[in-house]
């Protein structure tokens, strides 16, 4: 039995081929496996080559795989593209009607006549996706009752398509079982106690998170790959109180989220790269304003437009120092579909908590992609609330200098204690006020209130052991593969050791100080061309890191990480 | 409902402890008092009352009132006012602003608050002129070299003239589908009162052009006291096609109630934020997850 | 100037090497076609032209176009366009986008490219949503849930409806004060050709608004085919008044030149760009330099 | 006779206070003395307190100067305020009429009825702030029919006004001389030839650079303290062939100078913080097509709208990480009025030989201030151009991959080979692409070429001994201020060095390295918070820095730097 099997089907956008990947992995989620997606839409709205890759198994699941076990080509042009990515001894399925392959010595090749079972036996294009989806399945050894209660549960509703798709799976099934040998690709059904797990993509994680928080007002403007928070909202928001407004553009859903919250309600809104940059004039009056609020930010292939379906982790130094003046706020990052969830509820309690912009870095993988997660638990993360004012007018100082840097909270409507919040330099009364010594205190009041959350526990994580040859440091949606990474060069003997920074600023310093005080080399490995986590250390520690990127838009691999660790490790 | 006679409050109420910075004359100061009377005829408890504005000498008047104010970046009153209306809209929000946060910097913004009907009023202080960074032309200043004569100081930027036609703000709403359109002049402050009185209490978006002169760098107090007037007698505000005929060629400045329409405002289309107890939430968000298992 | 005789060009010189990416179906090729052939029509040679697109599936058009094109971000083409002709006024610049693109994020250019009277010819491929993000409602979607009913995948963002009353271009750029303002429908080849080479012969800014049903996010072919129909015969293209009544009241997408007037275009009120000789612009350097000895 | 002497006016706004200053340094520079000055202006746009100083002196003048030689206070308040910051053995001037000074066993005090001449003898509250500069020209030594010539040729054409101009002169040498012994105060003349020295502010002398640069497109939106470099260039730019276009928002602005960019044309625009916030988006795009063009920020306090007539450096970090993804630009920052003639140069020219957006950081009190200087020679920097297609249709490749990573431009109307320029990623060809190759050889492309722009000379001034015990860096600005504390350091027997770079990016690492290999220790001084260039050096070098950092919105004084200076080396 598999540890865990790595399928890959390629073909035409539009003829179903992203919903096989739909099915399959809520039908894999279902079996109790772990399921982890990835696709490369195309750059065509319709049509266009396209690929859907999903891995699945019953261990840990941490990243979209290397080789592929499973390459299902539906044509030559995918055929072509992709046969390189299957692994030796892996198996190629191929539509005999759309594509000739070359003879492979290594690899097991079946021709599986998609088109001409559709055309013939079911006689409507339509099911294609569940066709493909029940040859995996059996290949897989999902239980075929299974697949079609699967199917039942999800076309029950509709008359037209489900006898459509119960065909598919039995000719899916059968076809299977006659031709082609099942040898070491079964995985096992794991049982599961119903609805305890799920199968969510990043930013719908990071959307049930908002909701556990407290999220009452959301605004936003659509762009990929962080539209669909604001879709999932739009349907859901309004069943805890909360309000969608798609706006204008990017500045002006800012501009309302600023507005909400100083009217005290949480609020937040979510973009990518060029919606960030737009942002940043209201991202400096939030800090100045010191109001909670948080920032979703999936990040994309940069610069400008870039590769909008693409991933990149490029917009770190943007969302630590894009800001005229020095206007700081957090800036986090969750790392994979679960910590989505825990993160960003961690997000809107410290924005809270220190009543300031809170930045949630993920990136166009975590976002788009499934994966099958332990129900999330809102109850784990203690929902934080702003300080309020206790309604006293004479002592009331909005800004006032505390020993935190935090100051009480009015909110109209509710308190007496009617305040005007200025982006212009203010005093502890908030009157505007341009001397000299106001703005330097009140400088270094807005400063040390957001380094002080560097104190903030929780937001580090270490892996490994407690002294290595080698250390790790990653961030966002890099942990999975660097982490299975580093799992197999352990495998392979090699001491190695793992920092995850889920805060990346104000930057964790003590923990890493003391991280890279027990390995002998450091690594950042980042997704992007100039190491912008690198720098960030390199300035807060002035202590030289090694880099490994990887900027050409795809996701890492654990096999990048891996021999990237290799290399290292015989330059010693 | 006679506001004026249940009042408790005074204009003076309304009044916060900073001193208006802005330059003596200029007509700001009645758009000011204007809204604190309009305040207590309607008698609004302050601590209910948000004044949103952006960057302007204009945008300074927050600070003057004694309600809560948000003091903005330049040109984005509007998508903040919706904000602040649609977390809680009990509040009364007012947006102020000048001609060049407004139509310039802020251009953008003004369509779809007046598309979505954001229950709020927008009190522009038009002065023709880029006050605060002293001179420069705005949107609305008069195309060509008329400008310049009437004022040496203006325009510091068209040595040649103003090259662009002006924008004229109240055709534009009216295009936009604003439910309630109005102008006022800060020298004429009855009035102004009460437009803006009608405006607080419209059910959705009031537009007030406030002409309010700059004396510093495009004073036009002598010119527009010549050139107001009031809208006919048989003025109809229904009427949007006049309304628009009017707006395109007047040759004077017309004062009072341009145009009013009823639509439904935008917090009782879409909903605004509300407090819903824990437990339903926690049980909501749980139906949600249950589609996802 | 009879150019169809005199035309060397076909309209096939002006398609580029790229093959348009748009969905099979899409209104956007309709437009991209009637552009080549009024390209065609006025000759004009490939290397004089620039269009300028933001970011949508119409904003992909200058790529399939074999003149100069500029692709910038979402919702900046005016400006951008602006620098583009008067940095050289020998160009034909012709700006395209989409309703979102304009009247959204880029809404608070467009008055502005309008009262400048830029000389550029801007074509707003209007499909009623957002194409390439993939079926928002946009501007210009229809209030409520007729847009639901419509098309079941549109518009993803508002399960209860679009809560918004679409914008009406045609009104605003009338408001702005255009000079030259049209309507066609891409499905309507011949006369979206003569409407651009109408509005690229135009000397000031000349708006188009193409009708340009996505077939996959909002598939409005069927009802627009039923609701368009040509200005009335009487039509008087010099009467904003009667444009503006229509506008707002037209139960039917009327397509045709709704309006024109005479305005002189930005860059020959401003001036532009032009090459002074070396030994002159040094001269005059120093002249002002004198001011300040 | 004094070294220089430092001067400061207060009163009420709007009484001519600011025109004493332009009044007084137009006629010292006239002079040939070396003029220097510095205002705050108040909150108010009309009346309010506020204070003009002039620093004038025959040797070099680098710094507003610290305690003051001469105060005038024209009345009560404005005396209170600014008493403190006259030296011991300084000369108070009061209105008493209007002022009551305390004794002073310390401090010079005579009366001067400014009001009273005005009101008695004059008749015409005009004049006051010529008398007032007749006042102050008797005491440091102008000669009285300089000063009437002086008034004759700026009042000349306006009959109304020159005679009550002349009267001022009258009266002010006439009270002057009777009461105000002249103990070593006065000035020497320094015979210059006519036309060889001018009087600019940091803004004046920017736009002249440009005009000398070849700039033909300008397009710009109002804000404090930008505002003037439009406001001048409409006056003049026409007449180098160039066009400005007051623009509807700082996103308009950028925009169209990226249309007059691609469309062959030099072009800029200017601006300050909240306008460069606003600017990054475009500003990425402009990486993304390798455009030449200039963005000038004039820096003010922040963070948000700040103190908009306050100074500050604070704009570092933004002008060098302020993108989303990786999409870098160059950035300079000139040093003083003279500098930011050729450093403006030097950006059009890097501009045009990169092929990139380039960000010049000037600050408030460098735009504001006035200073008199050679007469900027344009002669001194050779204008570039950008590398252009030799038309040749087939090969043309707009993105060609060359060795220093510049492609040939093509301009519209001129060659024939069109070509669209996007912000998608694209290849060489410019066709959007968003294949892993393509991605990663794009991305190298433009980062290693603004790279490669480390090693232009002249981006770097040091000063001081070869080796030293102290290395200061500093940036902009306040190089004044640094290098005057250097000098005092010097006399008093500390050995200390300056690094200036006026390249901020690509951060000259070389000359860094090598400057702080030859010091003991190094100290940034900046007027930021956080040490913005500080961070850089760290990041890049990863070598510790002292940080001296000012942040009230006040420049520098070279006394400040002094003591920390002092500070440190004591602390040895
Ligand atoms: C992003 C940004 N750009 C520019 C400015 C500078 N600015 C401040 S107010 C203003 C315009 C003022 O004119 P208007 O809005 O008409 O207000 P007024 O002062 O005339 O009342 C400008 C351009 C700014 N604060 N922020
Ligand atoms: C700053 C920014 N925000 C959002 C987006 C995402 N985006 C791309 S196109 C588009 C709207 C497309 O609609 P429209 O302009 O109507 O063009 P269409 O695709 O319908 O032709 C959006 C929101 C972006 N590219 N940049
Ligand atoms: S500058 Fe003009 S608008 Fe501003 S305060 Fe003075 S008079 Fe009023
Ligand atoms: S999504 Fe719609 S607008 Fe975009 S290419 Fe397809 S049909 Fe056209
Ligand atoms: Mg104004
Ligand atoms: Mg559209």
């Amino acid at each position: 039995m598999p540890r865990d099997l790595t399928i890959r089907v390629a073909g035409e956008n539009g003829e179903g081929l992203l919903s096989v990947g739909v099915v399959s992995s809520q039908a894999f989620a279902r079996m109790g496996l772990n399921v982890y997606t990835f696709n490369t839409p195309p750059a065509e709205i319709k049509g266009g080559s396209s690929m859907v890759q999903i891995r699945v198994g019953e261990g840990p699941v941490r990243s979209q795989g290397d080789a592929l076990d499973i390459l299902m080509a539906w044509n030559q042009e995918n055929y072509d593209f992709h046969i390189d990515a299957l692994r030796p001894g892996g198996i190629l399925l191929y539509d005999p009607g759309e594509c000739r392959p070359k003879e492979s010595g290594s690899q097991r090749q079946y021709p599986v006549p998609l088109n001409q079972i559709i055309r013939e036996q079911i006689k409507n294009p339509r099911p294609k996706n569940v066709l493909a989806f029940a040859v995996l399945a059996s290949l897989a050894g999902v239980p075929r009752d299974f697949a079609e209660t699967f199917v039942r549960q999800k076309f029950g509703k509709r008359a037209d398509l489900l006898p459509l798709n119960l065909a598919a799976i039995q000719h899916g099934y059968e076809f299977a079982q006659a031709h082609i040998p099942a040898n070491g690709t079964h995985l096992p059904v794991v049982p599961q106690e119903e609805g305890s797990q799920v199968l969510l993509t990043g930013n719908q994680a990071i959307s049930l998170g908002a909701m556990a928080s407290g999220l009452q007002f959301f605004a936003g403007y659509p762009i990929t790959p962080a539209s669909d928070i604001m879709e999932f909202l739009s349907h859901h928001l309004y069943k805890v109180g909360g309000v969608v407004v798609q706006a204008e553009d990017e500045i002006a859903s800012l501009a309302a989220v600023i507005g909400a919250s100083f009217a005290g309600r949480k609020a937040a809104t979510a973009t990518s790269g060029p919606g960030l940059s737009l942002m940043v004039e209201e991202m400096g009056l939030a800090t100045m304003q010191e109001l909670p609020l948080v920032v979703i930010d999936a990040q994309r292939g940069g610069p400008s437009t870039g590769l909008p379906t693409r991933t990149e982790q490029g917009d770190l130094d943007l969302a630590v120092y894009g800001r005229h003046g020095d206007a700081p706020r957090i800036v986090l990052a969750p790392t994979d579909v679960e910590d989505c969830f825990y993160t960003t509820m961690q997000a809107f309690n410290l924005a809270e908590k220190y009543q300031t912009p809170v930045i949630l870095l993920s990136d166009n993988h975590l976002s788009q992609r499934s994966q099958a997660i332990p129900r999330p638990d809102p109850a784990r993360v203690p929902v934080a609330d702003r300080e309020l004012t206790d309604g006293d007018r004479e002592r009331f100082h909005r800004y006032a200098v505390t020993e935190g840097g935090v100051s009480p909270f009015a909110i109209p409507g509710v308190h007496n204690t009617p305040y005007v919040a200025t982006g212009l330099e203010h005093n502890e009364r908030a009157h505007i006020d341009y001397s000299p010594q106001t703005h330097e205190v009140m400088m270094r009041k807005r400063q040390n209130k957001i380094l002080a959350a560097e104190h903030e526990s929780g937001f580090v994580r270490r892996y490994g052991p407690a002294e290595a040859d080698l250390g790790l440091i990653c961030w966002g949606g890099t942990e999975g593969p660097v982490r299975e990474a580093m799992e197999r060069a352990e495998e392979k003997g090699l001491r190695v050791a793992l920092l995850v920074p889920k805060m990346l600023w104000p930057l964790p310093e003590r923990a890493l100080t003391q991280f890279m005080g027990s390995v002998k080399k450091t690594v950042v490995v980042e997704a992007n061309f100039s190491g912008q986590l690198a720098n960030l250390i390199q300035s807060r520690l002035c202590r030289p890191v090694l880099r490994c990127n990887r900027y050409d838009g795809m996701p890492f691999t654990a096999g990048d990480v891996l021999s990237y660790i290799e290399g290292v490790a015989n330059h010693d | 409902m006679t506001d004026t006679a249940t009042a408790v409050r005074k204009a003076s109420d309304y009044k916060s402890e900073n001193k208006p910075t802005w330059c003596p004359g200029c007509g700001d100061f009645g758009v000011l008092s204007a809204l604190f009377k309009a305040f207590a005829q309607l008698d609004l408890d302050p601590k209910k009352i948000v004044i949103v504005s952006g960057i302007g000498c204009s945008g300074r008047l927050p600070e003057f009132a004694a309600g809560y104010g948000l003091h903005g970046v330049h040109g984005r009153t509007l998508p903040t006012a919706m904000g602040v209306k649609l977390a809680n809209p009990e509040l009364t929000v007012v947006a102020v602003g000048g001609d060049g946060d407004g139509f310039a910097i802020g251009g953008g913004h003004v369509p779809h608050a007046v598309r979505r009907n954001v229950d709020i009023t927008y009190i522009v202080m038009d002065n023709e002129v880029y006050g605060l960074t002293k001179g420069q032309p705005s949107p609305t200043t008069p195309q060509g070299m008329a400008a310049v004569k009437r004022s040496p100081s203006m325009p510091k930027m068209a040595p040649r003239g103003v090259p662009e036609m002006p924008l004229n703000m109240l055709a534009m709403v009216l295009a936009y589908g604003g439910s309630f359109i109005a102008r006022g002049f800060s020298s004429l402050p009855n009035q102004l009162v009460d437009i803006l009185v009608q405006g607080i209490r419209h059910p959705g978006f009031s537009f007030v052009q406030a002409l309010s002169p700059c004396i510093t760098f495009y004073d036009t107090y002598d010119l527009w006291k010549g050139v107001v007037e009031q809208l006919p007698a048989d003025w109809n505000p229904q009427d949007r096609v006049r309304a628009f005929d009017l707006a395109l060629n007047e040759e004077k400045f017309h004062l009072g109630l341009w145009h009013r329409r009823d639509r439904p405002p935008l917090h009782e289309v879409l909903g605004a934020a509300h407090d819903v107890p824990a437990p339903e939430r926690r049980a909501a968000l749980e139906r949600v997850m249950d589609a996802f298992a």
